[in-house]
């Protein structure tokens, strides 16, 4: 990867115009080879969605709102995760992103721990799928056996696809190709989510994330990140949403 | 060697006591192998991957797709970029088409039944062996002269499949039927009548800065969702002035939960609440003399037993309410309006409706930008977009029939009768008396497994079709079916295996020498011939030099449409008349909210462990049925999250858990379709329960369509407890995020 | 004082060595009943090893549960052993003399019951090598030694490892003793084996000597280390709110002391009642240790206090709710209340009294409730902390331990009684040698009309052997 | 050589454990001798008694010059409340190493434990410092953070709500009850240790000692009830000023240090505090004694012996030092939470970073691999060089400290609310001509205090002495003597 050095994945999140309608949620299971969650996963609280819709309650019937916000790996800069891995399972690589490598993880389950997003998950059973429906499974993702830990990749396997054959039909990847984005990113119907590359000045991510982080605090600026007050330097962009309901108590 | 370092591994891995268990229960040789994680897998080199267009038939709305296809399996479904409807953009239900066409429960061949029905009992037969039974059937009705006494009944289906279906039916003289669980007749018609078209217009919420939608979905499950929510995301952010979306229900739904303000009527009087708009607007004077005479017939003087005051205490919101939703839909420069949904399921539906799709006369948008955006006609003669099912009360009539005996044959496709229709109809019993029932269904659902025969069809992956957009994008639109994968079943030979619909019709049609005039006996060759038609036409989306080309290109783009063909740009308003107040049966204590489920729709993806794991939007519960219910209410009445409660409807019940939340009107509950399949694969069969039996049979004034919003239930804890399967967590209350910690809100007046 | 009795060495080597020559008839149901219950733990142990993980009742976000708290409980009895002997003897504290031996094998014991969990626990147990040698196979990329986790084996590590040679050094003259009294020749072989040619001689015992207080001053940093690692698996992280506090160094360290005295001081009932050691293990001792133990429970109950305060200091939010479910909400209130009671209110006011001090069954109950009480503060630091209650609420998790859980952890208890029950049959439980010397040292000094005890001096300055002037 | 049966190899005590030029045994000699040195006062004690009065001169001026600079800005304020809390450290912490081996039995604080107590005196002088601090401590109304949990900015649906009734001033209660409390405690400790020997004096001494003696002795004579008496009232206070200085430590940390650097949670901190306040207390005895030894004519009582106690004891404690500082610093750095980061630049890394490197090296890798050879431990030099470098070290901690919060507590990019600081203060805070006579003066001023106490109260415990040869005996052991020490229980 040539151009890789100076690459750094990221992605925006307009909450505003998230709707909560889950279709990020079912790409990526598509996308990813994660396991059916079959109902006894949910009851043992052990479901496994890589990007999740959170929903949260305000108020009271009649004046009530339900929140949602898209939560997956926020690739941090600084990722609590990454140092108390004893064998380097997770690590930070040359493009920014917080990667998994399956086949050393042993599942101490130290980084899930320390991530205080929620968003690593534990295969606390052997992933299973009947004879037919493996067919669909991606080749380019490693499905992942019982007793290690997975997350939210941001697609590296399509960020390495579309690289390498860029390089073979010497062609550069320009900024919002589907071929690079995430599944997810592809998916959202309202375009809420927006994946790019941070260190491109001129990429879509970066004008949003530059607008939105460079009046924060004010109206305009709508940025922030989640829990910024850890310190994690997350690599997602939160844009806030905006409440213009008659008589709206929240907000700052 | 490898044993070695298999003991060698385990022996130290200090897990000794297991050792030798491994040794015994065989841990598989690659666990313990330990892999170079400087090849991370993601840089391993597996091969080419080919996009295929097509388009997809989870839901009512073929959205256009490109299937990811790896060595002949399709591996992935994304939005196709090119296809007007959902430009890249697909709906989470389009993701699971490749569990369908890899589910473990197709059938795989031709079916007879050997044991008594729904025994489930069955025997492979050959093809033409099916074929040939089938064509005996219908030939000795030939024979008596009574064609009619077979009966085809479909799902919605447009294009090409459909017209196959029609001429079919029509050329032998059978009865055809068009069914859908959640009938769309009452939209269809209003529509139909407020803005003189059949098909659905589009509606151009990108641009719209006031949106007022009335009891539909539509960021959900409401007709054309992916199109909508497309528009929502550019009418929410797209523009320097960020659009307000007013959502008039009476349950709190996705859509009510994105909606800037939520104005939550009693049930069936989403019509009069937009009635009483449209007077306070004309009392206001807000609005050309024609349009107003248009609506009113000449004399507005009876509209005025429809304003706010006079409505208000039946509708359950204060006049002002009404008022000023009046005052700013008729201040926004785009104003529209939409509607649908449950405000169409009730006894007053059709006038409902109406009433709300006229606001748009009112907002006088019909043509503009950001507005109701009208279709034009079919480029192809005869082709149409997929008709409205025929209303409950035909079926009633069938059903009546099939008493009397004059059903011989009920070839049913795509349609799950024995599940969708509401016991009232008295259908399952009355299937008794009918001799032969066939399925074309490719996989076991509550009607193929009642069937005697079963002719399983391609998966929509593995098989041709075209369609005309039943929402369309305001110009000329031809989607494209075509097979992106080699059948899954084609190694069990021509005899076996599966057919497509289409194909099996014009077979029979073969054998009986009847002529459907489409000169192509494949299916494939039917749409090549009318793709020639557009090709004629010479313009459009592809213009290519020699037919070939332009097939290939219509294939590669997933469709053919032409952005200068444009439909009508105005649309004569119709006359309103009074809604009466809509009909509630039943004598429970709360009004009953069904709702389509956000994955299953009305149930036809049930079969999908995807879409069962999907977590429902306001609720995030999987693979159940639940009963949201206000959770004062629950608490009321003792009723936690997870209470096994019974559900019951004059007489019939279901059980479902409880699933109280602070968002539902307290004299309500809302229970989704979708589950309570008798039989569906392994995946749904025997899973939650199934909300359209219990529903009792109110009609529709003027459609006869069932309105399936009119009923009172009555909830009842089981004593029992199971944990509702959500991805959300265990909380002693409802998440809340009072700090705005997490979503951080900006607040900013309307405008 | 007047328990104040002079043995013959004849009669010490008598009663100690009575139980190793000589089979009491409660040994073997006892060995046996344990061996099973170490059975069922390990049985436990495969099933969860061939089934997944999934067979406890972790989930996301609680993804420790039991075994790490156990863990943490185990490290903690095991800093027993170098406090009573180490410590104790580099200050001289004359009491100490027969108490050391069952603490040091204690120590090994329980340390090597903590090593189990820690494995047990991982998903992957066949492929830990990797993790705890730092030795790369072929992958071109070592342990990370940025994590606690692997501060953790190699810590732990040394310290079984020196503490099993402070145990085997204390052990040699002993040994010698019963090659000369044991029966039989294979296991005179045995024991002259074990005993490295252990005479007797003035060389050997200043070797012996030297080696013992090098070891006890070496082991001392290792000692501290230990716990400061283990805490530090939770402190180090922002993830999970409550752990992350610059007290939880020294406050593990201070409660592992707490717990595992009270250890040694049950142990030490246990002995007089299990093996008659009457002579040797008076009230005096029991007192003694009390009166460590009161100090040890009080400055452990004012880090405790602190880590309180600091956490309600922070006046943040998700700590709030932390602590609101740590001591007031079902299911923790209730286990936090016992294990303030257990832990700290019944047990400390009751050692203020003379009377209770003295008396082995009062400490043996005490020193029980302190150890079921230390043993929930593990598992109350650990838990209500991973079920987040943190501002992303709609991740706020549960935890309810699964039958494996309990069986494992039930397995290591009955492991480190088997080891103490073995190890007492094959090797003296009470230092010969040391109670010897305790005996010999021991003197007697009038002051007015009543008799103090004193001791000899050791190790006087050597300036004291000059000529002055 | 001797080998007991158990065969441990025994060295004989070839002298008495006392080492006085004539080995006496006789209490009265004991007594007497110790009257002798202590009615004598020498032209050097006056001449350095003069010179630190001088320096409490200056340090009165100082004083005056900071009440009359007003309590607005805090900056100023730094250096005052560091020499403060050095003497807390000092001073107050000192008679630590009379009570803590007096706890322990161990017989070599006998000759110190008197001169231990004694630095209570110099607490009045932190109780005059600490009038002015009343004024400065921050209020709770701003909703600071605070150990009494004011917390307006807490969300109301907590528990703990109810701790909104505390005063909003009752930091300012608390603190002046603490330290009134421990000053107080100290007094009572030395009168109450001094007892026997006000009767020696009132028995002995003659002309305005004797007065003193016969007013301060109470009537006593020594009775067996008044002995046992003696022990509980000195165990007793003992205990009870333990406690308090720990919580006047805890108390200060937190309401002088915590409240004025936002993100500074730091629940080992108050420990490290006290700890500290170990440490230098240790270190100040160690000064002490040599001083008592070489100038002061004690050389017969306080022998090696005190030293390598001492020389253990600190030995312990930086290395204590070390792991407390490493267990904050580590998760601190570790954790990479901006605040804490924000905390470290303030604290360690930032302006103060000389300083910081400094006190590392003086109280911890100078006395730690030192004290860790026994000749230094052993020696009378060696000891007292270290306890300068840690009481240097302890010095310099408490400016680093409590002038950078102070400072960053004046700053306007702080508010008392927030959990974070945006911006560190880039440069060191220079101490003005007032701070320089408050550091010089109030140190000099305690030890000018110590010596005036020390021409009334016998440096020397003398009744400690005596009780010592009760307890100690020597015994034959086969051919050897050896010395048995008694340990009363």
């Amino acid at each position: 990867m040539a151009d890789s050095q100076d690459r750094k994945w990221g992605m925006v999140v307009d909450i505003d115009r998230c709707t909560g309608c889950n279709g990020c949620v079912v790409a990526c299971q598509s996308e990813n080879n994660i396991p059916n969650n079959l109902e006894e996963h949910f009851n043992q609280r052990r479901a496994i969605q890589w990007i999740r819709i959170e929903r949260y309650w305000e108020g009271e019937y009649p004046n009530v709102k339900a929140r949602f916000i898209p939560v997956m790996c926020q690739q941090c800069g600084n990722a609590p995760c990454e140092p108390v891995c004893p064998v380097y399972a997770t690590y930070h690589n040359e493009e920014g992103l917080n990667v998994q490598v399956y086949n050393r993880c042993i599942g101490t389950r130290f980084c899930a721990n320390g991530c205080p997003y929620h968003v690593r998950f534990f295969n606390f059973w052997e992933p299973e799928w009947p004879e037919s429906l493996k067919n669909q499974l991606n080749p380019d993702v490693t499905v992942r056996s019982r007793g290690i830990m997975e997350k939210c990749s941001f697609c590296v396997q399509r960020i390495r696809r579309s690289t390498r054959e860029g390089e073979r039909d010497e062609v550069q990847v320009e900024d919002g190709d589907r071929a690079i984005s995430p599944a997810c990113v592809n998916a959202c119907p309202t375009t809420a989510l927006t994946f790019g590359d941070f260190n491109n000045e001129s990429s879509q991510v970066s004008m949003m994330k530059e607008e939105a982080m460079a009046n924060r605090g004010k109206k305009e600026g709508r940025g922030y990140r989640l829990l910024d007050n850890l310190g994690t330097e997350a690599n997602v962009i939160y844009l806030k949403k905006v409440d213009n309901s008659a008589g709206a108590v929240h907000g700052h | 060697m490898a044993l070695n370092r298999r003991q060698f591994l385990t022996l130290m891995g200090g897990s000794a006591g297991a050792a030798v268990f491994f040794q015994a229960c065989g841990i598989p040789e690659k666990e313990l192998l330990i892999d170079s994680p400087i090849e991370m897998p993601e840089d391993l080199v597996t091969g080419i991957d080919n996009w295929y267009a097509t388009s997809c038939r989870q839901c009512d709305t073929a959205e256009g797709i490109v299937v990811r296809v790896m060595e002949g399996r399709a591996k992935k479904i994304e939005g196709n970029v090119d296809y007007p409807i959902n430009v890249g953009k697909h709906s989470p239900r389009c993701e699971a088409g490749v569990q369908g066409l890899y589910h473990p429960d197709r059938i795989s061949s031709p079916l007879v039944r050997t044991g008594p029905r729904g025994s489930g009992e069955y025997r492979e037969i050959s093809w033409e062996d099916a074929i040939g039974r089938l064509t005996n059937e219908l030939q000795n009705l030939e024979a008596s002269g009574d064609q009619s006494q077979a009966v085809l009944v479909t799902n919605p289906i447009g294009g090409h499949l459909g017209l196959v279906a029609d001429k079919f039916a029509d050329v032998f003289g059978a009865r055809r039927f068009t069914y859908e669980p959640l009938e769309t007749s009452v939209v269809r018609k209003a529509l139909s009548d407020v803005f003189g078209q059949n098909a659905m217009p589009d509606f151009d919420i990108d641009n719209s800065d006031y949106l007022l939608s009335f009891g539909a979905d539509f960021l959900s499950t409401w007709a054309s969702p992916t199109r909508y929510s497309r528009g929502y995301g550019e009418f929410r952010q797209g523009h320097d002035h960020r659009g307000k979306l007013v959502h008039i229900d009476s349950r709190f739904s996705a859509t009510a939960a994105n909606a800037d303000e939520w104005i939550r009527v009693n049930p069936g009087t989403e019509g009069l609440f937009a009635l009483a708009v449209i007077q306070s607007i004309v009392s206001k004077g807000h609005i050309s003399d024609s349009v107003v005479n248009a609506l009113t017939g000449g004399d507005s003087g009876w509209l005025s037993t429809y304003s706010p005051e006079n409505v208000s205490e039946e509708i359950g919101v204060t006049p002002e309410t009404i008022l000023h939703v009046g005052e700013d839909f008729s201040h926004s420069n785009h104003a529209l309006a939409i509607g649908g949904g449950s405000a169409a399921a009730h006894s007053n539906g059709y006038a409902s409706v109406k009433a709300i799709f006229s606001l748009n006369h009112v907002a006088d948008n019909v043509g503009k930008k950001g507005g109701v955006i009208l279709n034009p006609d079919s480029p192809i003669g005869g082709l149409e977009a997929a008709p409205s099912g025929n209303s409950f009360a035909e079926f009633q009539r069938l059903t009546e029939d099939m008493q009397s005996g004059t059903v011989k044959v009920l070839m049913v496709r795509g349609a799950d009768l024995f599940y969708g229709l509401p016991d009232t109809s008295g259908f399952k019993g009355r299937s008794a008396n009918v001799p032969m029932i066939v399925s074309f269904g490719g996989m076991m659902d509550d009607t193929t497994s009642m069937a005697d025969l079963i002719l399983p069809e391609h998966h929509y992956l593995e098989d041709w079709g075209t369609d005309i957009p039943l929402a369309g994008v305001g110009y000329e639109l031809v989607g494209f079916q075509q097979p992106v994968v080699r059948p899954f079943f084609e190694d069990r030979g021509d005899n076996l295996g599966t057919k497509g619909f289409g194909d099996v019709l014009l077979a029979i049609a073969q054998v009986m020498q009847m002529d459907l005039g489409l000169n192509a006996d494949t299916f494939k060759e039917v749409i090549r011939e009318s793709a020639r038609e557009l090709y004629a036409l010479r313009r459009g989306s592809i213009n290519a030099p020699t037919f070939e080309a332009f097939w290939n290109g219509v294939l590669q783009r997933g469709g053919w449409w032409d952005v200068n063909a444009k439909g009508p740009s105005s649309a004569e308003p119709d006359r309103l008349d009074g809604i009466s107040s809509p009909v509630i049966t039943g004598s429970g204590e709360f009004n009953l909210m069904p709702f389509a489920s956000a994955s299953l729709l009305d149930g036809r993806n049930a079969s999908l462990p995807w879409m069962q794991a999907m977590p429902d939007p306001i609720s995030t519960a999987t693979w159940q049925t639940w009963v949201e219910m206000n959770h004062k209410v629950a608490e009321e009445r003792g009723i936690k999250e997870g209470d096994v409660v019974t559900v019951s409807a004059s007489g019939r019940s279901i059980t479902a858990l409880a699933m109280p939340n602070p968002a539902t009107p307290p004299d309500a509950v809302s229970i989704p379709f979708g589950q309570g399949h008798r039989d569906g694969g392994r995946y749904s069969a025997g899973r939650g329960g199934n909300l359209m039996a219990i529903l009792d049979a109110v009609h529709d004034e003027t459609t006869g369509a069932l309105a399936w919003a009119a009923n009172r239930v009555s909830v009842t804890p089981t004593g029992e407890w199971v944990r509702v399967p959500k991805f959300e967590n265990t909380v002693p209350d409802f998440p809340r995020d009072e700090h705005n910690h997490v979503i951080e809100l900006t607040s900013e007046d309307a405008h | 004082m007047q328990e104040h009795t002079q043995l013959s060495q004849k009669q010490i080597n008598d009663e100690l060595l009575r139980d190793i020559l000589t089979v009491p008839k409660w040994w073997l149901p006892a060995v046996v009943g344990l061996g099973i219950l170490v059975a069922t733990g390990l049985g436990a142990f495969s099933y969860m090893v061939y089934h997944g993980v999934g067979v406890t009742g972790l989930n996301r976000p609680v993804f420790w549960g039991f075994f790490i708290a156990n863990f943490v409980f185990w490290i903690g009895i095991s800093h027993a052993g170098i406090m009573i002997s180490a410590i104790l003897r580099l200050t001289q504290a004359e009491w100490r003399r027969p108490v050391t031996r069952a603490a040091e094998v204690m120590t090994v014991f329980s340390l090597i019951a903590a090593l189990h969990t820690p494995l047990f626990h991982v998903g992957r147990p066949w492929r830990v090598l990797y993790w705890i040698f730092p030795y790369d196979f072929d992958r071109g990329i070592w342990p990370n030694i940025r994590s606690p986790f692997v501060w953790d084996p190699s810590a732990v590590g040394t310290y079984l490892i020196a503490s099993s040679l402070f145990v085997f050094v204390c052990l040699l003259p002993d040994i010698a003793i019963l090659r000369d009294r044991a029966k039989g020749l294979f296991v005179k072989r045995i024991y002259a084996f074990l005993c490295l040619g252990f005479r007797g001689t003035p060389r050997q015992w200043r070797l012996q000597t030297v080696a013992g207080i090098l070891l006890s001053a070496l082991v001392l940093p290792v000692f501290v280390s230990v716990h400061s690692i283990v805490s530090w698996d939770f402190a180090v992280l922002i993830g999970v709110e409550g752990w992350h506090s610059t007290i939880f160094a020294p406050y593990f360290i201070i409660g592992a002391i707490h717990s595992g005295v009270s250890a040694v001081a049950m142990l030490m009932a246990l002995a007089v009642w299990l093996y008659k050691l009457d002579n040797y293990i008076k009230p005096d001792h029991f007192d003694a240790i009390a009166r460590l133990l009161i100090v040890v429970a009080t400055t452990w109950f004012f880090f405790f206090f602190l880590e309180w305060v600091y956490a309600l200091y922070t006046l943040d939010s998700p700590e709030i709710a932390l602590r609101e479910l740590q001591a007031f909400q079902w299911p923790y209130g209730p286990l936090f209340a016992i294990f303030v009671i257990l832990s700290f209110v019944i047990p400390v006011p009751i050692w203020l009294f003379k009377r209770f001090r003295r008396s082995a069954k009062i400490m043996f109950w005490t020193t029980i409730l302190v150890n079921i009480g230390m043993w929930l503060e593990r598992f109350l630091i650990i838990i209500p902390g991973l079920v987040r209650r943190t501002h992303m609420t709609f991740d706020w998790g549960t935890y309810h331990p699964s039958l494996v859980e309990i069986l494992i952890v039930v397995e290591t208890f009955a492991f480190v009684a088997l080891g103490m029950l073995l190890f007492a049959k094959v090797l003296p439980l009470i230092p010969l040698f040391d109670v010897k010397e305790g005996m010999v040292f021991r003197h007697l000094i009038k002051v007015g009309r009543k008799t103090v005890p004193a001791s000899i001096r050791e190790g006087l300055p050597h300036h004291y052997y000059e000529k002055k002037h | 050589m001797a080998t007991n049966s158990a065969g441990v190899e025994y060295e004989a005590v070839s002298e008495p454990y006392v080492e006085t030029e004539n080995s006496v045994d006789n209490r009265k000699d004991v007594s007497d001798r110790l009257l002798k040195i202590h009615n004598v006062t020498s032209n050097r004690f006056w001449q350095f008694a003069a010179l630190t009065g001088l320096m409490f001169a200056l340090g009165i001026i100082g004083f005056i010059l900071k009440v009359a600079s007003g309590f607005d800005d805090k900056d100023v304020w730094g250096y005052y409340v560091a020499v403060f809390a050095f003497l807390m450290t000092t001073t107050a912490a000192a008679p630590m190493v009379a009570i803590a081996p007096r706890i322990a039995n161990a017989h070599w604080r006998r000759p110190i434990s008197r001169a231990a107590e004694l630095w209570t005196v110099a607490g009045c002088l932190n109780l005059v410092l600490y009038i002015p601090l009343i004024w400065l401590l921050p209020s709770l109304e701003n909703g600071r953070r605070s150990l009494w949990f004011y917390g307006q900015q807490a969300s109301k649906d907590q528990f703990w709500t109810g701790f909104e009734s505390v005063p909003a001033y009752s930091p300012h209660i608390w603190a002046t009850l603490a330290i009134v409390s421990l000053v107080v405690l100290g007094l009572a400790l030395v009168w109450l240790s001094c007892l026997p020997d006000f009767a020696v004096l009132r028995d002995q001494g003659t002309g305005w000692r004797q007065k003193w003696g016969r007013r301060l002795s109470l009537g006593w004579i020594g009775t067996t009830r008044q002995w046992n008496w003696q022990y509980h009232r000195m165990g007793i206070v003992s205990a009870f000023y333990f406690m308090m200085l720990i919580f006047v430590h805890f108390f200060i940390s937190v309401e002088f240090l915590m409240v004025h650097v936002p993100g500074w949670i730091d629940s080992l901190y108050p420990i490290t505090h006290a700890h500290n306040a170990l440490q230098a207390g240790v270190a100040t005895m160690m000064l002490t004694i040599f001083c008592l030894r070489q100038f002061g004519g004690y050389k017969d009582y306080i022998g090696l012996d005190q030293f390598w106690g001492l020389g253990k004891l600190l030995l312990a404690l930086s290395l204590l030092w070390f792991w407390f500082w490493f267990s904050s610093f580590n998760l601190f750095w570790y954790a990479k939470k901006p605040s804490e980061l924000s905390l470290l630049e303030l604290l360690i890394s930032g302006p103060y970073k000389i300083m910081f490197i400094a006190e590392f090296l003086l109280v911890f890798i100078i006395p730690w691999f030192s004290m860790i050879w026994n000749p230094v431990r052993r020696s009378v030099w060696g000891p007292a060089v270290i306890a300068v470098s840690v009481l240097l070290g302890t010095l310099l901690d408490r400016i680093r400290l409590y002038v950078a919060s102070w400072d960053a507590a004046s700053r306007d990019f702080v508010s008392m609310l927030e959990m974070e600081m945006h911006e560190v203060p880039e440069k060191i805070v220079t101490p003005a001509i007032a701070d320089i006579f408050l550091i010089v003066g109030f140190i000099g001023g305690s030890i000018f205090i110590f010596m005036l106490a020390s021409r009334l109260i016998p440096v020397m415990n003398i009744w400690e002495q005596k009780e010592f040869l009760l307890y100690k005996a020597e015994a034959q052991y086969h051919r050897a003597k050896v010395l048995v020490l008694g340990k009363p229980r």
